[in-house]
Order: C-alpha cells, then structure tokens, then sequence
C-alpha cells in the first residue's frame, strides 16, 4: 500500500479532501453571497475530480458527467442562485440556529463517524480512490448539518446541493460513475428541482416577505 | 402484438400531461384527464392480463420489467388514478366556483396530475434501481407544486418541508444506491447491468454484506422518508393537509407505497446479502414506531385532513412491519394491506373533500351532521372510517388479522405495541369522525354535484376482499409474496 | 326434506340479510319498511328459534362457505351449545321483530331503511357468532354484529350524549375484540391453524391456558359488561331505541356468554380451578354492582341496564362453579351449574326483553324516560302494564316465573359445592352464595322499583293521562316474550331435556335422566328427596287459592266494592308530589352502600324560596379507571405531538439523528 | 308415593294453618299485653277482627288499580302455599316437592314484591315509603334467611324441608354451634319479616317509622282481612318452620298415624311457648330507627354466614 500512489489518485485524494474543506468552510460561513460562491468552488473541484477519473478510466460518460457538473453545479446553479438573491434582497448574514464554533466542532464529529462508517467498505473496494467514500459521506453529512443549523431558505437550498455535490463525487470518484442514464436523470431532476424552487421563492416572499424559514413553522402537532 | 400495453400504460400519462400542460384551461379538459386515467387504467389492466398470461416480461431493453410483485402495484395505481380524476372533477369545479382556484392553477393541476401518474408508473415498473430513484424524486418534484397549489401560507409551508425533507430523504437514498452500485460493480462489473434489479437478485448473495447493510440503511431513510416512517414523517401530515383533497388522496393512497415497493424490492436484494433478519427487524423496528407515534398524534389532530394523515402513517408502519416480518403470510398480509389502504384511505379522502367543501372547513369540530347534509358522503366517511380503522367485513380487518396472527405466532413481543397502536387509533378516530358524520347540519348544497361512485366503488372493493378474496388475486398477491422470500 | 339444521340456518341468516337489504329499495317509505319487512324478520326468527330446538340433541353438522381468507375459508359447525343461543336469538328475535314493527314509526332519527339493515344485519350477525367454527369467521361476525349494533345504538344520532355512548360502547367492543383476537391466538398454540377445530387439537401449556382464559374472560366480558368494563352499557341501552336494547341486552349479552363457554369449555381443553374462582369474584362483583346501581337509577332504560350487568354477573358466577367443578371433574354438578346458566340465558333473554320493550311502549306514550315523570300507567296502559308485571316477578328472580329457575338451580349448585377437595373453596363458595342471594333480594328491590314507579301510584306529570296502550303488533311481541317467560317458568323439566345435549356436550354428563325420572312437572335434578321445586303446582295453588277464596269470601259475605278519595292517614294534600321519587325510593341502598357510590348532592336550605335536592349517583370506575387512562394517553398523546414542532431544521435532524444512529448502533 | 294418609296430613295441615294462625296472633298479643302491664284482649279478638272486616264494604280509592284489588289474593295465595310446604304436624306432605326450602323463601319474596307493589298502587306518600321499607327489610332478610336455610340444607344434605326436618329429628342430641348460630339468626329474620319490634311495630298506626302497616293503610274490608289473615298465617308459617327446623322433634313422619295424632299436641305446646317467647323478645326490646334495621338484619346475615362456615369447619366430617 505504501507503494508510490499513482498520480491520478493523489490528484483525486486531493480534490476530495479540497471539496471537504469546502463543505466545512460552507458550514462556517456566515454571508450568503459567498456561501454561493463556495459552493461553486466545490462544483468546480468535483468537476475536476471527475474529469480525472474520467481521464483515468477512458469511460465517455464520465466526461458528460463532467461536463454537466461543470455547467450545472459551477455555472448554471451559483447563477440562479446569485440571481435570486439579487431579485429577491436577500442580504446580510446568515444566521444560525446554533454559533458557528459549535456547528464546525459537530461537523468535525460528523467527519469521523462518516469515515469510521465508510472504512470497511473502502478496505473492500478495487478502485484506489476508494477513501473518496469516506469524504463524500462527510460532505453529504456537513451539508445536512448546514441544513439543519441555517434559517434561510436559500441556504437550506444551498445545503441541499452541496449534499447533492457529496453524491456525486460518491459516485464518480468512489464507483467511477454511475450509469449514464442515472447520472442523466440525477442532473436532470436537480435542474427541474432548482427551477421548481426558484418559483418557490417567489411564492414564498409573496407570502411572507421574507426568505426566514421561521415564518413557516405554523403548522404544527 | 402490435399494441404494447406497457408502453402505453407509461406514454398516456405522459402525453396527456404534456397536453394538459398547453390546454389544461380549455372546457374539455377534465374529461381529458378522465380519459386518460381511465386509458391509462385500461391499458394496465390489458398489461395484468398479459402479465398473467405470459409471465414477466422485460421492455426498452432490460431498463424495465413487469412482474407480478409490481403489475400488481400498476394496476391499484391506474385503478386509484383513475377514481381520483373522477373524483377531482367535480372538486375543482367547486373550488374554483369558490375562488380558490384559478385556470391556469388548474391546468398546473391536471398536467402535474398526470406526469405525477407517469413517474409513479416508471418507478413502479423500472429494472433499474437508479431510474427508481430518479423516478421518485421526479414524483416529489411533480406533487410539491401541486401541495402549494392554493398558495396560502400554510401550503407553501407544507410544500416547502415536503420539498426540503422529502428532497433530503431521496438523497440519502441516493446514497444508498450509490452504495448498491458500489458493491453490484465488484460482482457485476462496470456493465451498465450493476443497477439492474433483476441481475441484482441472481448475484444477490455474492453482494458484500457489510456494504449492503449500510446501503440499506441509507435506502430505508430515505425512502423510508417517504413512506412517512417516523421520525421522518414530519412532511406527510403537512402535504396532505394542506394540497388540494385529490392529491392528498394519491398521495397517501399511492406515493406512500410506491415507497415502500422501492424499499421492498432492496429488502430483497439486503436479505440475500445478509442472510439475517437484519432488514427485516430494521424494518419492524420502524414499523412499530410509526405505528406508536401515529396512534397517539391522532388524538390531538383537529383538521380532518390532517388526521387522516396521521392515519396513512399508522397503516404504513403496519404494513412495514408486515413486511419486515416476513414469509409468505405477513408479506400476503402485507400487499393485502397496502392495497386496501390505497382503496379505502382514498375513499375517505374523496369523502373527506367533498365533507370540507361542503362545511367550508377542515377544522373537524366544525363538520357535524354530514348525513344530514348528503347521507351518502356522511355514510362513505363512516364506512370508509370503520374500514380504515380495521372493523370486519372490511378488507383492512382481514389483512389485520393476518398481521396480528402471524405476529403473535413469530414476534410475541410485537403484538402488546401493535394493540396498543391500533386501540389508541381507533379511539381517536372514532371520536373525531363520529360527530362529523351524525348529528346536526345547516350546510348549503354545493354548485357542482359531487362524485360519490369512487367512494362506494373502493369501499365495496374493501368489502369484497374482506369476505372473498378473488382466487387470481390471492394468486397474484402469493406469488409477489413469494418473490420477497 | 334434505335441508339440515345447519343450512337452514345459513339459508335464515341470508334472508335476514336479503331482508335488511329490501329496506333500500325504498328507504324512506316507512310502512313498507315496518309493515312488512320487520314482520318478515320475525318469521324467520321463529323458524331459527325452532331449528335451534330441532337440532338439540341431534349430532353436530359442519359447513364450510366459499369466503373468507384463501387460506381460511368461513367454517360453521353447530353443535349442540350453539343450538341452545340460536333457539334464544330465534326466539327472542321473533318478539322482538313483531314488536318493532309497530314500534318504529316517526322521526326515529334514522332513514327507516337503513334502519331496517342495521337491524337484520344485527341479527344475522348474531346468528353468524353462533355458528362460526374458526376465528376468522368468528372474528369477522362478532365485529360486524358491534358494529350494526353501534349504528342501531346511535339511532337518534342528533343528541350528543347518544353519539357519545355508542362511542364508548363500540370502543369497548373493540378493545374486547382484539383480546378475544388475542386469546384465539393463544389458544392456536403457535400451530397457525385458526379454526376451531386446530384449537381444540392444541394441549396447551397450564400457563397459556390461563392466559387464554383471562383473555377470553376479558375479551367476551367487555361486550358481557362485566367488572370494570362494563361502563358502556348503561350508556348505550337508554340510548338506543327499545327494540335495539332488547336485542342488545337479551341477546347479544348472551353471545358473549356462548363465547366464554365456547372458550372455556370447548376449546382451551384445559380446566384449572382458579379459573371457576376468578370467574365466580368477577361475576359476584359484577352482578353486586349492578343491581346495587339499577336500584338507584332515575332512568327507566339505565335501570335495566344495570340490572342486565346484575344478570350478566349472575351468568358470571355460574359459569365459575361450572369451572370450579369441571377442574375437579365433578361433572354431575358441573352439568348442573352449567344448566342453570343455559337457562337463565334463556330466561334473561326473555323477560329482559319484554322489560326492554315495555319501557319502549312507554316512552312512545309518554315521550318520558325519567322515572320522576311517570307514574300511574296501569290505568292508560293495561297492556303493557300487566305484561311489564310477569317480567318483573321473572326479573326479581321468583317463583313461578322463568327468572327463578335458573336461580333456583344455581344456588343448588352452590349448595353441593362442599364436596369440593379444597378446603379453602368450600369456605369460600358458600359466602359466594350469600352474595348471590343478596343480589337475588335486591334485584327484587331493583324492579319494584321500576314497576311500582312507572305504572303505580298516581301520574306525575298530568299530560300522562294521555298515554295510549301499545298497539296490536307491539301486543303480539309483548304476548310473545310474556308467554316464553312464562313457559321457561312453568316447563322447566321439559326444556332441561333439551339442554341436557348441550352439557352432555360439553361436560359429559346432564340433567336429564332424573328429568326423566320424576316426570315432566317436578324439577329435581339430584332427587326429590334432595331438592325439588314444582312451578305448576306451585301456580295453581295460588291460582286456586286466589279463585277459591275469592269465591268463598264473596259466597259467605259480599263482594261490595265502594270508590273513595285515597285515605293516605287523612291527610289531604296528597298531590302526585307526595309520592316517593325515584331517588327517594332508593334513599336507604344509598344510605347503607354509600361508598359503594360516587354521589353529588345538593340539599335545599330553609330558606330557598324552590327548595331543590338532587343527587347524581356516578360510576367511580369512571373516575378510577378510565378517566386515568384517558388522562395517561392525552399526556402520551401532548408528549408524542412535540415531535411534530413544526420546525424544519428540527424535523431534519430527526432525519439526520436517525440515520447517524443507524450508522452507529445497527450491525447485521 | 301419595299416600292417603299423605293427601289427608295435607289438607289437614293447610286447615289447620288457615284456623290456627289467628289465634297465634292472638295468643302473641295476649302475652304481650300481660308482659305490658296492660288489659289483653280476648284471644280470638283476630277472629272477630276478621269476620268484622270481611262484612264490611270495600272502599277502594279512585285511582286503585286491578293489582291492586288482586294483590290480597295473591299474598294470601303465597301464605296458604307456605304453610302447605312447611311440615307443622307430619313431614309426609305430598305438596312439599313443588317447593322446596329455596323455593319458600321465592314464595315469601312473592308476596312481599306484591304487598310492597299493592302499597305503592294508590300513590300516597305513606304507600310508597311502606313499599320502599318493606323492599329494604326484604333484601337485607332475604339473603340472611336463605343462608340459615343453606346451613340446615348441608347438615341434612337436602334442601327439602321435609328431608331436612326428618334428618334433623333422627340425629342425635348433639350441640351443634352452626345450628345455634343459625336459629339465632332465623329468629332475627323471622322478627324482620313478621313485622315485630326491633324492626316494626304490628301495634301501632300512624307512626312515621311503620312499614307493613304503612302499606296496607288503603286496604279495607275484606281485602284487609285477607292480609291480616295473611299477616297471621306468615308468622304462623315462619313459627312453624323454625319449630321444624330447631325443634324437630314430635312431627310426625311418613305412613305413622300414631305419631300424627301425638303431633298436634306437641305442635299446641310448641306454639304456645314460641308465642309467648315472642312477645316476650318484642317487649324487652326496642323499636329501633328505621336505619338501624340495617345493621340488625346485617347481624343475622352475619351469623347466619359465620353458622354456615362454622359447619363446614367443625361438622363436616361428623
């Protein structure tokens, strides 16, 4: 094992551990516009993870794969999501429902379940990015918990996405791709859902004037 | 052949939906709509008999298949399609005759309607565990603008948590599968097959077990996030109390188990891989708490809806654990079950909106004397309310019965909680619905007479199956228990 | 003629069916509906009563119908203790029908044609009950005979204390059903054969049996209104439209009492003698509490409730000594208990009807259920009054009517029950038997009551005089019930004959060789030296007293009669208010048991201007029991609704938390 | 089986009943005059009383119903059956097999539910509270005297009265406490039912505490003499059935003319002394309240039980 680790894999190792620091500097962060802006950054290094693996193992479908990552997480969806920020005067901090400090040291927690969770199954797996399962776990969980501990609208949608980031890199990085017509219908339905959202907003703010989640907290027992 | 019924079982949705999309205003159409479901119902009829017929069957290459666990499932979610678009057309009518509505809201209703149809039928018969989960993210993503269709608050509240918790769950589930795949592939390879459920089950005992068993972990969450397993029920009595009554209807009559198949069909591949009870005692864990936690929510509900929500809850941590018992008999049970739920919770929800439009509220102590108002509403709730609540002859009871048997017989410890569940159910419901139903009324008649034959043709269904269940169904039903070993 | 006894039944049960489903072809035309349907009902009742007397002694006939669960199709077996409640539902339904044709006329609440359903539905149930042979068809029978009996109770469904009793009773009825569920399951023994037949196949542990027991104790006593589950039934007996509370108390009461002896002492196989004990203190309790409630009842209808839980615990107590005896195997006694339980089922069923029906008549004369706004209807209401009489003598448990029989026989079983092997019993069951006469002496205090405050005295309400006499087709129902009463009374050894096959059944041993014996006018089940009682000898020396002294005080002297204003010790203010109220009758039972009950009194004081005095007598298992419950669930309930906040972020770490327990804890 | 001697013991000891029975409430009131210092009156006074109101009028109040008028019969019925079944003289009574000893006390229970219904027929405040009170001392009597019953019933393993008595006449003279408690209890049972002192007061009209009088206030002319008669034949009935069971000895049995013969004397003297012991008991004690009857009757329930129970423990093996 501690044979000289082909170029390939230190390159996916590192863009995994990168979108894991992306995910932790996310949960730390405090204002919307850039919270966008680090999820693009994250869409930006699962796309070049992907284009690695692609690279890697010749397989077509991993380089539409990447494509669309790179169109839909990099380009398409940080743009909606800025511009529904400017449309709708989201602005200012994001506030937490629990302080930062506390989040990050649960997210660090969270890290070490996830990997403890993904090791056997890392020791099973024949590709040697198999520690990526690991990272795209914790991502996934860092998402969840940025989902769990953010009162905005907008940053529970940009939680969700980032979850949708972890996903992916599960996908390309640990199994080398799903199926194209998956990873097709995956895009597919995050495109439809992020749409569907955007008119969601609107409604939203028509009703409340606000993107604050604790408005909707009404319907109860 | 020429006419392929599956395909035409999937396209007629499909197409009709597009349509309704452009021409969902016009005076035609609600009978489109009808049409279509009922096309659609008659196409998987003729795919059941061919199903019958010759066996299962693949379609589009290996991407789908019709066996007899999910034709099954295709053709109570056609049948309950199509009594729901009947029921709807009246019901929309009255809601727009209340201002509750507008054209084109509606047009959003009929072509969501019928897409909604379409991906409940795609996940149902799809081969590929990936296009499942596409399929059910699609379906969410079809209803939740259907949940906010009246766009009050309350129901941009509920489509809001079904979307976020509903999208969150079908992640984990995602993850599940990514899991699957992660451990089919090793076996399998990196053919495009590694998804295919109906490889996965030859291989399924050369799965890894620790992979699998985590798989399934995420795969019960997530979709169990749909099928409303509590904790994770959260959105279920929001969406349905607050989206328009035909939805709530197919929401809880067929989303919830278009879930739960998609769990079962893991189950399968889990139980292979394991060689334990692991998935199935998971899935009896989950059953009993939802069960529990429904029972004792029903009490404190005041919105009919909304109780019967909590209602769809409580049966569906019933038929889980059914099927997390296992063997032919709590699995016969347990698509008995499901489909009795569908027919009978549906019912109720159609004589639920009608009761609502009628009073003008949800808010149940302001519904009284519905008999009064129109005897056979008042009596379908009733009936529907006994059945749901297992009293015999209705078919609810039989499947109960068989629960109940086979549990004491293999899981003693179950049956105290079980009890327990069902009593606290039937007090509750019983109290709010009693009232409701009997006593004094002084409500108007509504502009659009409202559809009662879906109501008495579902429970009649229920009646029957309790007191005779058709050969070729009991057939069909053992078979599909069969199958799940 | 090839058609059995079983099919004949199967045959009667559709056309009760067929009958309830005719209503609906007009369901809003009342004389098709009470003129001819119900009548129809009733005839059909009488041939079920007379298959029922048929197929006693006759061998036991199986069948099996095509529906059902796949792999449990309905079985029905009637056999010879089946025999026995199908000739008490026929008959009983054959008065009763006759009776409500007459009775159901305006405004009842509910659609005359549902009604009818409701009704024939009820009664095919019932029969159903009776014959089924597995726990499916068992199950599905006794849920459908609550729930058509929960729709018939909330018949006048406009009044919110009606609804609310057909809730309670139907959620008791539930709960029950799911232990009788409960106790078929045991009873299988894990073998998964559910019908009946498998359960008698199964050698139960002792353990299990008792747990068996104590589940079908518990399962049928709820629907029997036994100790502490009985609180239904004085809710929904006044609340449901007298012809139902006939049915409901005369007969199905008494399927719960088939069920417990079908369980007890067909299919759990096993007897142990705590078994009879616990049986003979629930049903001591039971039948103490109950009569000891009807004597201070202002309500007509709630009176006779209790005292149907009185008489249920009476059934109670003979079903323990048959118990007691079996598990000893003594089984001469065992037979003669188990005969007395037969009988006052069958004598129950008869003059609980006819009191049942009697108030219906009075209530429909005079629109009141109110004991305190009666009074004095012998004089408008012969009919109805004079009939009412022989229920209440039979009801008070005395001679020579059928009430007494069957007492008569219990407490000759209590009195050979010294020969039980165990000391401890013998002391015990003799002080039972004191109970039991208790209960006998205030039955009687119970029903004079009743009687004398209904139909004696003068009216205490003037629009009273009004009241009209019961018309000819609720005569005939009333003549009907009257005469069976009557027949159980005077005929006892002919129909202890018929009995004898049940026990014989059950228990190996009957009553019928020294019936036999002694001839068709003595009753002496052990021998007349021993005990005896001749009820036809015993009327017509009354009967001949009562004429021959009539005739002799009128030959030797006159038979003069003069009307005056009532002497009442001249005092002359003697309006209907000086007459003893329904709650002055039972001052003393409230005064001698008072922690008995849960009382609220309000007294006058000197100077009210409308001196007013209520008491309101309640139940304190009401308030010990149920009220607990109730409060523990609604605390569960607020508890278990936090889960439901309301917050998103929340619901997403349930979510979250779930599955990172999952991760943690579940291992393969 | 049915001897002629039988037939003929039968209606002789019916007869006897019916003529005997007032002058034992004669002879009871006599005593009790002599024991109060007062003037008695004549032994036959009952006779006169009886023919006096059979030749009066009948005057029935307006609102008196049929029951009303036939409740008399009825009651008088159930005494004359009473003191047919009740071996006075001979225990070879052909009549007994259509009752036995439970079947009496249904037959005494009878007539109560029909004189406390009779009272209530008029409506007038005393009636009803006559009824009221009868119904009270029926239920608390009721249990307790079947409870002696069932004791003597297991010492003679029969519940025949007549069984009953013979068995009891041919043991030996042995003390048996059971028998003592229960004669205690049946006699305070037997002042209960009767209407005597501590619980009632045949003497007395128009006191607030009366119960049989209270009534039968509305009879009169020959209904009244027939529930005075009947009122006569009860306690001759409760006196002769605690004379058999107590003191069994001298009634004659089956198929002996001789005994039979003596048995009217000794049936004359027994009666005279219970007559007089009975008046004796009513003045030594008290007329209590009305809700103390409770806890005396509640007393002889309770010897009664302790008699049945004190058999089972000590006797049962004798």
């Amino acid at each position: 094992m501690s044979q000289a680790v082909p170029l390939y894999a230190q390159l996916i190792n590192l863009l995994a551990a990168v979108i894991l620091l992306l995910g932790f500097a996310m949960l730390a962060q405090r204002r919307v516009i850039q919270l966008i802006d680090l999820f693009a950054l994250q869409g930006f290094a699962l796309f070049l993870s992907t284009l690695v693996v692609a690279v890697k193992t010749g397989q077509h479908h991993l380089f539409y794969s990447a494509g669309l990552t790179l169109v839909l997480k990099v380009i398409l969806l940080p743009w909606i999501l800025h511009r529904l920020v400017r449309k709708l005067h989201i602005k200012g901090e994001v506030e937490g429902l629990i302080n930062i400090p506390t989040t990050t040291l649960i997210g660090l927690g969270l890290v070490i379940i996830a990997f403890n969770v993904a090791t056997p199954i890392s020791q099973l797996s024949s590709t040697i990015t198999r520690g990526t399962l690991g990272i795209a776990l914790a991502t996934v969980m860092l998402a969840f918990l940025m989902m769990i501990t953010r009162k905005k609208a907008i940053t529970q949608v940009v939680g969700f996405l980032a979850m949708e980031n972890g996903l992916f890199l599960a996908a390309t990085s640990a199994t080398y791709g799903m199926p194209m017509v998956v990873e097709l219908g995956i895009a597919l339905d995050v495109l439809v859902g992020m749409v569907i959202l955007g008119v969601f907003f609107f409604q939203i703010r028509d009703q409340f004037d606000s993107l604050d989640i604790h408005h909707m907290e009404q319907l109860k027992e | 052949m020429t006419l392929d019924f599956f395909a035409l079982t999937l396209l007629i949705p499909l197409l009709s939906g597009i349509l309704l999309s452009f021409a969902g205003e016009r005076h035609w159409a609600p009978h489109l709509n009808i049409i279509a479901s009922a096309a659609t119902f008659l196409s998987a009829a003729g795919l059941t008999a061919e199903i019958i017929d010759q066996g299962p069957r693949f379609a589009f290459g290996e991407q789908f298949f019709i066996d007899s666990m999910n034709v099954f499932f295709v053709t109570l979610t056609a049948f309950v399609g199509m009594t729901t678009a009947i029921f709807s057309d009246p019901y929309m009518k009255n809601d727009r005759s209340h201002g509750k509505l507008t054209p084109a809201r509606l047009r959003l209703y009929k072509s969501m309607y019928q897409l909604f149809m379409c991906t409940m039928l795609v996940a149902l018969t799809t081969n590929n565990l990936g296009i499942l989960w596409v399929a059910m993210e699609a379906a969410t993503l079809t209803t939740v603008l259907l949940v906010s269709l009246y766009r009050s608050p309350a129901s941009l509240e509920a489509a809001w948590k079904y979307f976020i918790l509903c999208g969150v769950g079908i992640a984990q589930a995602l993850f599940g599968t990514i899991l699957l795949y992660f451990a089919a592939e090793r076996i399998l390879g990196e053919s495009g097959t590694a998804l295919l459920w109906s490889h996965l089950v030859e291989v399924k005992g050369q799965l890894d077990p620790t992979i699998m068993a985590l798989a399934f972990i995420f795969l019960l969450v997530g979709y169990g996030t749909k099928v409303g397993l509590a904790p994770m029920h959260n959105w279920l009595p929001d969406a349905h109390a607050e989206g328009p009554t035909p939805v709530s209807a197919v929401l809880s009559g067929l989303l919830l188990n278009v879930a739960l198949y998609a769990i079962l069909r893991c189950k399968v591949l889990a139980d292979g891989a394991l060689h334990t009870d692991f998935a199935g005692n998971l899935m009896m864990g989950f059953g009993i708490f939802t069960l529990l936690a429904a029972a004792f929510f029903l009490g404190r509900q005041r919105d009919v809806k909304r109780m019967f929500a909590y209602s769809s809850i409580e049966h569906m941590g019933i038929i889980t654990f059914a099927f997390g018992m296992g063997g032919p008999v709590a699995s016969f049970a347990g698509f008995l079950h499901m489909t009795m739920h569908s027919l009978v919770k549906s019912a109720i929800f159609f004589a639920v909106g009608h009761a609502a439009q009628k009073c003008g509220t949800q808010i149940m102590e302001d519904i009284r004397g519905l008999k009064r108002i129109n005897p056979l509403i008042g009596w379908g709730l009733m009936l529907g309310t006994l059945a749901i609540l297992g009293m015999p002859p209705f078919g609810v009871f039989a499947s109960e019965f068989m629960i109940l048997t086979h549990a004491m017989k293999f899981h003693p410890w179950a049956t105290p909680f079980l009890l327990l569940g069902l009593g606290v159910a039937f007090a509750s419901i019983l109290a709010k619905v009693q009232p409701m139903v009997f006593g004094e009324s002084e409500a108007k008649p509504l502009p659009h007479a409202p559809a009662i034959t879906p109501v008495f043709v579902h429970l009649g269904l229920a009646l029957m199956m309790g007191l005779w269940i058709p050969p070729y169904l009991s057939r069909w039903f053992l078979e599909a228990a069969r199958m799940l070993g | 003629m090839s058609l059995l006894p079983i099919d004949s039944l199967i045959l009667a049960a559709s056309l009760w069916l067929a009958i309830g489903l005719g209503g609906l072809f007009a369901p809003r035309n009342r004389r098709y509906v009470s003129r001819i349907l119900f009548p129809l009902g009733a005839i059909v009742g009488l041939a079920v009563g007379f298959v029922g007397l048929v197929s006693l002694g006759s061998p036991v006939e199986t069948a099996t119908l095509a529906i059902g669960l796949p792999t449990l199709p309905f079985h029905l077996r009637l056999d010879n203790l089946a025999a026995v409640f199908v000739l008490l539902l026929g008959f009983a339904a054959a008065g009763i029908s006759t009776y409500a044709a007459g009775y159901f006329r305006q405004g009842e609440g509910m659609t005359p044609g549902v009604l009818n359903l409701e009704y024939h539905l009820f009664l095919a149930s019932m029969l159903m009950v009776l014959l089924a042979d597995d726990a499916y068809a068992f199950m599905v029978a006794w849920e459908t005979m609550a729930l058509s009996s929960f729709f018939l109770v909330t018949t006048d469904h406009r009044h919110e204390e009606i609804r609310r009793a057909g809730y309670l009773y139907l959620l008791v009825a539930h709960v029950g059903a799911i232990a009788i569920l409960l106790s078929f399951g045991v009873m299988t023994g894990g073998a998964g054969d559910y019908t009946f037949a498998g359960m008698r196949a199964q050698h139960l542990s002792p353990f299990w049996g008792s747990v068996a027991f104590l589940l079908a104790l518990f399962g049928f006593g709820a629907k029997a209104g036994l100790l502490p589950v009985h609180v239904w039934l004085p809710e929904a007996h006044p609340a449901a439209p007298s012809p139902v509370s006939a049915l409901m108390s005369g007969v199905m009461l008494k399927t719960a009492i088939y069920g417990l002896l079908r369980v007890s002492l067909d299919l759990v196989g096993t007897t142990l003698w705590w078994w009879g004990v616990v049986a003979l203190a629930a049903g001591l309790l039971t039948a103490l509490f109950g009569v000891l409630y009807a004597t201070v009842q202002s309500d007509m209808k709630r009176l006779l409730a209790y005292s149907s839980i009185e008489n249920i615990g009476l059934l109670v107590v003979g079903i323990g000594l048959t118990l007691l005896f079996h598990s000893y195997e003594m089984e001469a006694l065992a037979a003669l208990s188990l005969t007395a339980v037969l009988y006052h089922c069958l004598a129950h069923a008869g003059f609980k009807s006819l009191l049942f029906l009697c108030t219906g008549s009075v209530l429909h004369a005079t629109s009141q259920r109110s004991l305190g706004k009666l009074g004095g209807l012998i004089g408008p209401m012969p009919w109805v009054a004079w009939l009412a009489l022989g229920g209440v003598i039979a009801g008070a448990g005395l001679p020579p009517l059928s009430g007494f029989v069957s007492e008569w026989l219990l407490l000759q079983a209590f009195l050979f029950s010294p020969g039980l092997p165990h000391s401890w019993l013998n002391m015990i069951v003799p002080a039972a038997a004191a109970a039991v006469a208790l209960t006998a002496a205030l039955a009687g205090f119970a029903l004079v009551k009743f009687y004398g405050i209904i139909f004696l005295g003068q009216m205490r309400e003037p629009a009273l005089k009004d009241a009209h006499d019961a018309g000819p087709f609720e005569k005939t129902g009333l003549l009907w019930l009257a005469g069976l009463t009557l027949a159980l009374g005077m005929l006892p050894g002919t129909l202890i004959l018929r009995l004898d096959a049940a026990t014989r059944q059950l228990l190996g041993k009957g009553l019928a060789e020294r019936v036999v014996e002694t001839g068709w006018w003595l009753l002496a089940p052990i021998s007349p030296e021993r005990a005896s009682y001749a009820p036809v000898l015993f009327l017509l020396t009354i009967v001949a007293t009562l004429l021959f002294g009539r005739w002799i005080v009128r030959t030797l002297y006159h038979g003069r009669v003069r009307r005056g204003p009532a002497w009442d010790c001249g005092y002359h203010f003697q309006g209907p208010r000086a007459q003893d109220t329904a709650e002055g009758f039972s001052q003393p039972i409230r005064r001698i048991f008072g922690p008995m009950f849960r009382m609220t009194r309000h007294f006058p004081s000197i100077r009210d201007r409308q001196p007013i005095y209520t008491v309101k007598v309640e139940d304190h298992f009401w308030y010990w029991l149920y009220l607990p419950i109730a409060r523990v669930a609604g605390a569960v309930s607020s508890l278990i609704t936090r889960l439901q906040g309301g917050r998103i972020a929340v619901y997403l770490m349930y979510s979250f938390v779930t599955l990172i327990l999952l991760l943690l804890v579940a291992r393969p | 089986m049915i001897s002629l001697t039988g037939v003929l013991g039968q209606l002789f000891a019916i007869a006897l009943a019916l003529l005997l029975a007032p002058l034992l409430t004669g002879w009871v009131n006599q005593c009790r005059a002599w024991l109060q210092n007062r003037a008695a009156p004549p032994l036959l006074q009952p006779y006169y009383t009886l023919h006096k109101l059979f030749h009066k009028d009948v005057v029935l109040a307006h609102n008196a119903s049929a029951l009303f008028r036939f409740a008399p019969f009825i009651i008088f019925g159930c005494m004359v059956l009473a003191c047919a079944i009740i071996p006075s003289l001979s225990t070879d009574l052909p009549f007994a097999p259509a009752a036995d000893a439970l079947a009496l006390v249904g037959v005494f229970g009878l007539a109560r539910v029909f004189i406390a219904l009779a009272g209530m027929d008029v409506g007038t405040s005393f009636g009803t509270l006559g009824g009221r009170r009868e119904m009270l001392i029926g239920f608390l009597a009721e249990p307790a005297l079947l409870m002696v019953i069932f004791t003597m019933a297991m010492i003679a393993q029969s519940t025949s009265v007549a069984t009953i008595v013979e068995t009891l006449a041919h043991r030996e003279l042995v003390i048996y406490p059971s028998i003592a408690f229960a004669g205690i209890a049946f006699t305070m049972v037997s002042f209960a039912e009767n209407a005597r002192v501590p619980v009632d007061n045949p003497a007395t009209h128009l006191e607030l505490t009366m119960i049989h009088e209270a009534m039968i206030l509305e009879y009169s002319g020959r209904h009244l003499a027939l529930l005075e008669w009947a009122a006569s034949l009860k306690l001759y009935a409760y006196s002769c059935l605690g004379l058999a069971l107590f003191f069994p000895w001298g009634i004659a049995e089956r198929d002996n003319f001789l005994a039979l013969i003596a048995a009217l004397p000794v049936l004359l003297v027994k009666l005279v002394i219970g007559g007089a012991l009975v008046a004796l008991l009513e003045t030594i004690n008290a007329k209590m309240r009305i809700f103390r009857a409770p806890e005396f009757l509640g007393t002889a329930f309770l010897l009664a039980v302790l008699g049945l129970l004190v058999r089972l423990l000590l006797e049962s093996r004798v």
